[in-house]
C-alpha cells in the first residue's frame, strides 16, 4: 500500500518474485512455501469477517494492487477456472485443477471471505442442523446469565468465573443470536460480549435494567478479579 | 572484560531464556540443572557436594531477584527447595555408612535411598516432558484453525430456540453462577504434612515400660508428657489393646472420674509383639 | 452408510458415481460441481470444530470408507502431493498443484479440521485476535505434564509428585479448557482431573497415547516408581 505501485495494474504477473523483491521491513511472504499466494490463502481460512484488499495487503506486506490481482485468480482457481458459471453437467475429471472446489471467495461490499459453495447448501445444511437441539445446555444458559448481569465481558472473565473454559459455548450463543461483539476491552484488547435484542425478545423484557436485582453481596466484575485472577499464570 | 571471570549465566543456560540460578563449588560451577543431571548420572557424588553453600548462594540469589522485582522468585524458590530437600535426604542417606547388607534396617535403608533417589529422577522426567510439552504447544501456535461463524442462510436453519426461562428463574442461574465458589471439594490433603508417624507399637512398649515398674498410674498422668494429640490418641488405644490382653486394668471410681491404670501381667507376662497386626499396618 | 454396501471396503474408487447410483433419499454429492469431494470441502469450511470421518459420512451420505479416503486425498493435495512431510524447501513451482496450500487439512483430537499453515503464523497472527492465549508458566507446564501422563489422578497426588500445592495452578489449566474434572475417586472422594480434548487440539495430537514415552526420562524406575507413588497415597 505504502510501497511502490509499479505493475500491480497490469495484470498478475508472478506476486511472488515482486514481493521477495520490495519487501525488507515486512515479513518477506515471497520466501515461504507456497509465496504470496499460500500467505494470502492462510489468512483468508482463517479469518471471520471478511477483510479488504486493503486490509489484506498491509497484512501481507504488499501492494493493494498485487493482492487484488491473487484474489481475483485464486477466486477463479476455486472456482475451477472456468470463467463464468462452472461447467455444471459436464462434472468431467481431468485433473484438480479444473474442477470447482468446496469453497468460493466472495467479494461482499468490499470485503473477501471464503464461504462453502453455494451448490453444497442442502449437504452443508443438514451437516449443521445435525444433533442440534432447540434447547441450551445449561453450561450455556449459565454463561450468559453472567453475560447479562456482567456486560460487556470477555470471554476470558467468563472463563474465570465459571471457573471453566467457555469458548465453544460463547460461539453457540453468537450463533443463536443471543449474544454479540460489543467492542474490544482497550486495555487487554479482548472482545466484550454483550446480550442482544433478541435475547430481550425471549426474555419478555424491554431492557436489561429490566432484569431482577442480584443480591448485592454477589462480587461485581472487581471482585471477581481478586477472587478468581490471583491464581492466574 | 574477557577476565572478569563471573559469567552472568553459564555457558549451558539456553539463549532467549533467563539465566537460572548458578551453583559455584569447589568441585562443580554451573547452573543448578546441569548439577542435577550429573549427580544422576553417577557423575558426581552427592557426598561430595557442599550443600550448606548451594543453599547460601541460592538464597543471595533470590535476594537479587527480589531486589530487581522479578515476579517468578517464588516459583523459583519453592523448586529449589523440593530438590534441596531431596538433595539433602539422599545425602544423609549415602554419608551413613552402607557397609555390607546384613539387616532389615541396612535393607530398609537403601530402599529409602532409592525412593528418594527415584522421586528426584521422576520430578527431573516430569519437568523434562514439561519443556518438551511446552515447545510442542508453542509450535502448534502457530496454526490456526478454521472456527468462523456459521454464514446467515445456515444459522437461520437451525431450531428455533425453546425458551422457558421466567426473568426469575434466570436471575436465579446468574445467582448460582456468580456466587464465588468454595473450594472445590477435595479430600484434606495429606500428603505435604510430614509429622513423625506415630505408632500404637510404640506407645504401648512405652506405657508398659512405665507401668510394670511400680505403682498404678492416672491415664492423665500417662499422657501428661504427650506432645500431641496423636499420641495421646495412640497411648489410648495401645492401653485397649493391653487391656484386651489382659496385661492392665482399669478403675474408675465415679463417673468422668481419673482413669487408674494398673499393670495385672507380670513383669515378663507381654510383651509388644502380642499387639495385634492392624496397628501396624496402618501407620 | 444405511443403504447397499457394495464395493466401499475395496478403496475408494469414484466415489460421485458410487453416491450418485446409490443414493435416492439423500443428497445427491455426485451430480454437484467437484462431486463428492467439493462437498466434503464445503463441509469442512463450516465445522468449528475437529469432525470425525464418521459424523462428515453420515452428513455426505456416504461410507466412512470413502470419506476417509477422500480427506487424505485432500489432505495430500493442500500440502501439495508429497507422500509425507511437505517439501517445503523445494518450492519449486510448476503449476497449482504441486505448490502447498497456505492451508492443511488435519486430523487431531479425533476430528478433522482446517489449519492455516504454520509458516505464515506470523501473518495469520495479525489477522486474528482471538485466539492467541498466553503462554503457560513452567509451573503450569509440570502441573499439565503430571496430569497428562498420571490421568485420572487427583491434585493431592500431583501435589506429592511435584512438592507443592498445586491447587491455583490446577484452576488455571481448567479455566484454559486444557484439563477438567473426570469425577470423584471411590475410594478417597478426591476429584480426579483429565486432559480434555481442547488439549490434544492445542499439542496436535490424536489421544494421549501419542505423547512421547516417559520412560526415557525416567530410567530403570517401572518398579520403584509403583512403589513410590504406593507409599506417598
Amino acid at each position: 500500500m505504502n510501497h511502490t505501485r509499479n505493475g500491480d495494474a497490469a495484470g498478475h504477473p508472478a506476486p511472488e518474485a515482486q514481493a521477495a523483491a520490495e519487501n525488507d521491513d515486512g515479513p518477506d511472504v515471497g520466501s515461504l512455501p507456497g509465496g504470496a499466494r499460500a500467505a494470502l490463502e492462510a489468512v483468508l481460512m482463517v479469518i471471520d469477517q471478511p477483510a479488504t484488499a486493503t486490509e489484506l495487503a498491509s497484512g501481507l506486506n504488499l501492494t493493494v494492487g498485487v493482492v487484488e490481482g491473487m484474489l481475483v485468480e485464486l477466486q477463479r482457481e476455486y472456482n475451477g477456472y472456468t470463467v463464468n458459471a462452472p461447467d455444471v453437467d459436464d462434472a468431467s475429471f481431468n485433473g484438480f485443477s479444473a474442477t470447482p472446489r468446496g469453497f468460493e471467495l466472495r467479494n461482499i461490499a468490499g470485503g473477501w471471505r471464503i464461504y462453502s459453495r453455494t451448490e453444497f447448501a442442502d449437504i452443508v445444511g443438514g451437516f449443521v442442523l445435525e444433533g442440534q437441539t432447540a434447547r441450551l445446555t445449561q453450561a450455556a444458559l449459565e454463561t450468559l446469565a453472567v453475560i447479562a448481569y456482567r456486560q460487556p465481558v470477555s470471554r476470558a472473565r467468563v472463563s474465570a468465573i465459571r471457573g471453566v473454559n467457555v469458548d465453544s459455548v460463547v460461539r453457540t450463543l453468537t450463533q443463536r443470536g443471543l449474544i454479540e461483539d460489543s467492542g474490544t476491552d482497550p486495555e487487554s484488547g479482548a472482545i466484550l460480549y454483550r446480550t442482544t435484542s433478541y435475547f430481550l425478545e425471549r426474555m419478555g423484557i424491554g431492557s436489561v435494567a429490566e432484569l431482577p436485582q442480584l443480591s448485592p453481596h454477589l462480587p461485581g466484575l472487581e471482585g471477581i478479579e481478586e477472587f478468581y485472577d490471583a491464581g492466574r499464570m | 572484560m574477557a577476565d572478569s571471570g563471573a559469567p552472568a549465566a553459564g555457558p549451558e543456560a539456553p539463549a532467549g531464556k533467563k539465566p537460572g540460578f548458578e551453583v559455584r563449588l569447589a568441585n562443580f560451577t554451573g547452573p543448578f540443572d546441569l548439577l542435577l543431571g550429573l549427580i544422576s548420572k553417577h557423575q558426581l557424588d552427592i557426598t561430595e557436594v557442599a550443600l550448606s553453600t548451594v543453599t547460601d548462594e541460592f538464597i543471595k540469589y533470590i535476594k537479587r531477584l527480589q531486589n530487581l522485582g522479578e515476579e517468578w522468585a517464588l516459583d523459583e524458590a519453592s523448586e529449589f527447595l523440593v530438590i534441596a530437600a531431596t538433595l539433602l535426604d539422599l545425602k544423609a542417606a549415602r554419608l551413613l555408612p552402607a557397609g555390607e547388607v546384613e539387616d532389615e534396617e541396612d535393607i530398609a535403608l537403601l530402599e529409602a535411598r532409592d525412593l528418594l533417589f527415584a522421586r528426584l529422577l521422576q520430578y527431573k522426567a516430569f519437568k523434562h516432558v514439561a519443556g518438551m510439552m511446552g515447545a510442542t504447544l508453542e509450535l502448534e501456535a502457530r496454526r490456526y484453525p478454521r472456527q468462523v461463524a456459521l454464514e446467515g442462510h445456515f444459522a437461520a436453519l437451525l431450531p428455533e430456540l425453546l425458551w422457558r426461562h421466567t426473568p426469575q428463574q434466570f436471575a436465579g442461574l446468574a445467582e448460582a453462577a456468580l456466587k464465588p465458589r468454595e473450594a472445590a471439594p477435595t479430600e484434606v490433603g495429606l500428603a505435604h504434612l510430614h509429622g513423625t508417624p506415630v505408632s500404637v507399637k510404640e506407645q504401648a512398649e512405652l506405657l508398659g515400660h512405665r507401668l510394670r515398674l511400680g505403682a498404678p498410674l492416672t491415664f492423665r498422668a500417662l499422657i501428661a508428657d504427650a506432645e500431641s494429640t496423636l499420641v495421646v490418641v495412640a497411648r489410648f488405644l495401645a492401653l485397649l489393646e493391653l487391656f484386651r490382653d489382659k496385661a492392665v486394668a482399669f478403675e474408675q471410681l465415679l463417673p468422668l472420674g481419673d482413669l487408674t491404670v494398673r499393670w495385672t501381667a507380670g513383669v515378663e507376662g507381654w510383651s509388644s509383639g502380642n499387639l495385634s497386626e492392624e496397628y501396624e499396618e496402618q501407620q
